[in-house]
């Protein structure tokens, strides 16, 4: 197997900010005593006067966004996925989203590898609810580069966002000329037999789970989905037509994530066979983040088993009385 | 601070309000204005009573309790211009307690943001007035509120972000007797603080009731003038009802430290009589024939 | 047509509180200053000692509500839908819902019908946004009786629970002898041709759409999925795989609301077309409640047509390339 | 309130903890008192710093900060059975600062609650012990807590549950100053003082660090006692690490006529020498040689 560069989303995030902060007077970052962790503590040490701490409170670290983007700023809103999302829901909803402002939320921490810290740390439903937000883009990085680009991107996209951003470093997939297409999901590696869709931290493993079923002669199809919102329903529907079968893989909840964003686009559109990988209404626990994709079935070979069993028709496509 | 080039560039600083500082209020003048701005008050209430009426739901009780508060802010104290609402050198209102929209609603057409026909459609499927504040639909409305407990924290965005450009405006706030049980307040309250916002000045509606009965008796919020001192505020206590002496208040507020707020005594329904301190008129509109009664009292058509 | 009897579902759920009451010491009532709407006042009046109104204050309602629990309490903490649910999301998830307490969270004012309130008094995600959360369970009512019996249903199932209560008063569906089956899709309408699935204010313009459709000779069989988590998954695939065809209907985003639901179980055990009727991606907005069910096109008609769509084969079970 | 033969229920009133009242530590006994706590005090340290250290990650600053409070809680104050955790009669602790979870595992070890072994599997997939407090795995734990500004509410909760039932048992709660900038710490504090919950005792571990910095520097908590005074609470003040202080101030607090506060002063890492103070081992496990002199320094061995 390759020896994989490892690198954190989150470093990508900060470079990104360092660069946009260094040519835009305009950017402005935001955390909630959690500098360190999210990474914005490097632009407050060169941009001092154009980043603010909130301290230990998240609904006035969205809220002030919200008013500070009103005079003409471009906010960075950064804590931990799950407080960002959670803890201050309503005002990402009512205040920055419904009043349609430039605020980026970028957040770290997202999903079961945060760890040691365990499911109060552990974001699980992130991405549900961003998704669920009227006009809020979500975007899933799965490495350094994509962060670093999606952060650039999303800056200078109307109205407000959502990164997701991991605890871990996670193998680099992509280069210094990576070019990130807001909205367009990318084909990692073409296949004819299944379309196995991914972002952030298990974008890899599925790479992983298509060599292993390359070896048995299954050729999947993976797709970086790192636009979650909006969905690249040209994109997605073009390869799973080829397919004709789908693998989503998420370290989330499917319940409102990335498997059910596929699934509402292919009910109504193109009803195929799918398998969901990803966290089934359970909290997160403590562990190691390696440990954890293992414990909650995320892993390249549980991918890989569920698009294998698609592939040998296990009731694929067919009722099942 | 922003170089002063930017502030030129920005053309002349007048706007509606005569942005004076720490003037006294007194003479003539003085009473010239209480009469203008009661006048206006006025007129305002009947605007509200009538809106409300019409759209057959909304909230009276704490919309026209702030009357003389926004007439005070919109009619004296604010640098805005209405025939440019995105004047980059304006003062800014944000609305907290949003419910009260029909207030603001009234203010703003009288400013000349909109027509003022546009308030009978208060509410009505594709109007430009919802319910709660829509930044993006109505003229003058600087941020969506409505969910409450965010519009202070809104404004510290706003101040900080007006400070980071060394602009002048100020920014004003109003907020609930009800909200400020929302943590949310006190978030906002702690950050403006520790920021020093002395462009930020909080008004305080203080009509002692919320929904469910009188804010002492559904979860008391005790001493607040303490309560706002202890997280490092400068108070102010005025009677809400008294347009010279908000003005002052207002005025006196410019030269503030740091944040500044002004808890306003006010009656929750304040003119109109079955209104007045009636906790059952907080989210009720009147019927047609309390309407035709409020506007009567209000003295429509004189 | 039938002239229906009208009642609120929030007076159903203050029912069942006064009878739980009665008879249970333990049941304790929680309110956000919103007594009135919610109807928990009626609680207050007949036991203030087991009523606490906590102010304008949705997080401490709900931590408070699990501290409650916590002692033996049944609390049943009431708001509206989008405070509950979207204020207090980190409480109800990380206090309440990952401690398992038995706190039954009744909010009012679900979906759209809130009316003319607007936008952000209109809940859209509370069904996505408590979907998401482990262990909870999802009752969403359709009329008054059904509201009542599933508040005491939900009151001794262990752990936590939401139940979504509407603004405006509904057709009475139901009798005083309903029997609510937690968990168990209801078939309100047998029929053959496409599985029309609907819940709260929406069934009973399923039940409309399902008579417009019958004089056309398509025969939909109308399910109430009052309890949407856990989903009755045997019950609907069921009827799917007798009609092979599905419309679902909620006054909510579709974004992992009931569609999501139905779409995340149907890809993976059963691809079958389907077409979702809700709300994409819109914040609501201020009007008469039955307008903005037209507007957002959540109607009798809309559902009717989504159905229509499906029989007649535009597109349905077929790639569309 | 309830009947007494709902007490009488549950059995006689002995827990492990004396349940005195406003009784003056002095003499030989205080002195007992002392060196008792202070040695388990130095040995709960130890717990702490190899629990942190083998698991490679976890809290040490505020756990380190807090551990004469929860001594004095635990090993003096608090009626409580180990051996039934769900003794209905026993007063209820809430670590509102999850992260500080260490030092109530070792606490609670030692109390017996459960095997000491289990201290080394901290944050292990499987553990009983989780990164922040977990009911359903750890018996004596209350609550789960871990995400900030929410145990002070949920403690809210049982102290009116348990009043309700009439119950004399009393409610703790330990909150970090950090953790203070929190609305929701605030919307509890509204509701204890309106609800007079003489049954709830918070217990702010004012350790002046958060994460980000010193709490000063990052969002001032300003005058602390003045803000809880103004919210309506007794406020104490004592040296967080001095145990006879913290135990006094826990039996004055029975005697409160609402919700009562103590504030502790405290030094965050306390006990370890480049620990104390350094708020870059807030959330940051020592190293295998770090711990090593972190044990000696706390006396390992003796
Ligand atoms: C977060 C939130 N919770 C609840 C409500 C519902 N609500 C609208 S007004 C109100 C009472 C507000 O009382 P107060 O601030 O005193 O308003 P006023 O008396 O000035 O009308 C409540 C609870 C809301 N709009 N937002
Ligand atoms: C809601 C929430 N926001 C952020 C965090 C991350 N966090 C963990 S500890 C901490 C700092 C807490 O400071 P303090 O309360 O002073 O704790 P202590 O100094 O006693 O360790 C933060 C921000 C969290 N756990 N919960
Ligand atoms: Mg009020
Ligand atoms: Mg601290």
């Amino acid at each position: 197997m390759t020896e994989w560069e490892l690198r954190n989303t989150r470093d990508g995030y900060a470079e990104a900010l360092l660069e946009l902060g260094e040519k835009d007077p305009r950017i402005v970052v935001l955390d909630a005593d959690l500098a360190k962790s999210t990474q914005t503590e490097k632009f407050k040490l060169r941009f001092p006067e154009r980043f603010v701490d909130c301290g230990v409170a998240e609904q006035n670290l969205m809220a002030t966004a919200a008013g500070l983007a009103a005079t003409g700023k471009i906010v960075f809103a950064s804590t931990f996925a799950i407080f960002a999302t959670g803890r201050a829901y309503d005002q990402v909803r009512n205040t920055i989203a419904y009043s349609d402002l430039n605020v980026k939320i970028c957040a770290s921490h997202g999903g079961i590898t945060v760890g040691e810290d365990g499911s109060s740390h552990q974001a699980l439903e992130d991405i549900t609810l961003m998704r669920a937000v009227p006009r809020m883009k979500v975007v899933v990085p799965a490495d350094y580069f994509e962060a670093r680009e999606a952060v650039k991107a999303v800056a200078y996209l109307d109205g407000p966002a959502y990164v997701r951003l991991g605890r871990p470093k996670v193998p680099v997939l992509f280069g210094e000329d990576y070019r990130f297409r807001f909205g367009k999901a990318l084909v990692m590696r073409p296949g004819r037999d299944v379309t196995v869709i991914a972002c952030g931290y298990l974008l890899h493993k599925a790479l992983l789970a298509a060599e292993e079923l390359s070896g048995e002669g299954i050729e999947a199809e993976v797709i970086n989905l790192h636009t979650v919102k909006p969905l690249d329903r040209e994109g997605l529907l073009e390869s799973a037509a080829r397919t004709g079968r789908v693998v989503t893989c998420e370290e989330h909840t499917v319940h409102g994530g990335v498997g059910s964003a596929v699934a509402e686009l292919l009910a109504e559109e193109m009803p195929l066979p799918m398998r969901m990988v990803g966290i089934r209404d359970r909290f997160g626990t403590s562990g190691a983040a390696e440990e954890l994709v293992e414990h909650y079935g995320l892993g390249a070979r549980h991918i890989a088993e569920a698009a294998r069993r698609l592939c040998h028709g296990d009731n694929g496509g067919k009722p099942r009385r | 601070m922003r170089p002063a080039s930017e502030l030129e560039r920005h053309g002349n600083m007048s706007g509606v309000g005569p942005g004076t500082e720490g003037m006294v209020l007194e003479g003539t003048e003085a009473e010239e204005l209480r009469k203008r701005l009661e006048t206006i008050s006025r007129e305002l209430r009947r605007d509200i009573v009538r809106m409300i009426g019409l759209a057959g739901s909304g909230h009276p009780g704490g919309s026209l309790s702030c009357v003389e508060i926004l007439a005070g802010l919109y009619f004296y104290k604010m640098r805005h211009r209405p025939e440019d609402p995105d004047w980059p050198l304006r003062d800014r209102f944000v609305l907290s307690k949003g419910h009260a929209a029909p207030a603001l609603y009234a203010v703003l057409a009288r400013c000349g943001y909109f027509d003022r026909e546009e308030l009978w459609r208060l509410r009505r499927l594709g109007s430009m007035l919802q319910g709660h504040p829509d930044r993006l639909r109505t003229p003058g409305v600087e941020i969506s509120t409505g969910s409450l407990g965010q519009g202070l924290s809104a404004a510290c965005g706003m101040a900080l972000g007006l400070r980071m450009d060394g602009l002048p405006s100020r920014v004003y706030a109003l907020v609930g007797d009800g909200e400020s049980q929302e943590g949310g307040i006190w978030e906002a309250a702690m950050l403006a603080a520790h920021q020093r916002l002395d462009n930020l000045t909080a008004i305080l509606d203080n009509n002692g009731l919320q929904i469910d009965g009188r804010c002492c008796e559904v979860v008391s919020l005790g001493d607040l003038p303490a309560k706002w001192r202890s997280f490092g505020w400068e108070v102010q206590e005025v009677d809400g009802h008294d347009v010279l002496e908000i003005c002052e208040a207002l005025d006196r507020a410019d030269a503030a430290q740091g944040p500044g707020i002004i808890i306003a005594r006010t009656v929750k329904g304040k003119g109109v009589s079955f209104m007045e301190n009636n906790v059952d008129f907080h989210g009720k509109a009147p019927t047609r024939e309390e309407m035709e009664r409020a506007l009567e009292e209000l003295g429509e058509g004189t």
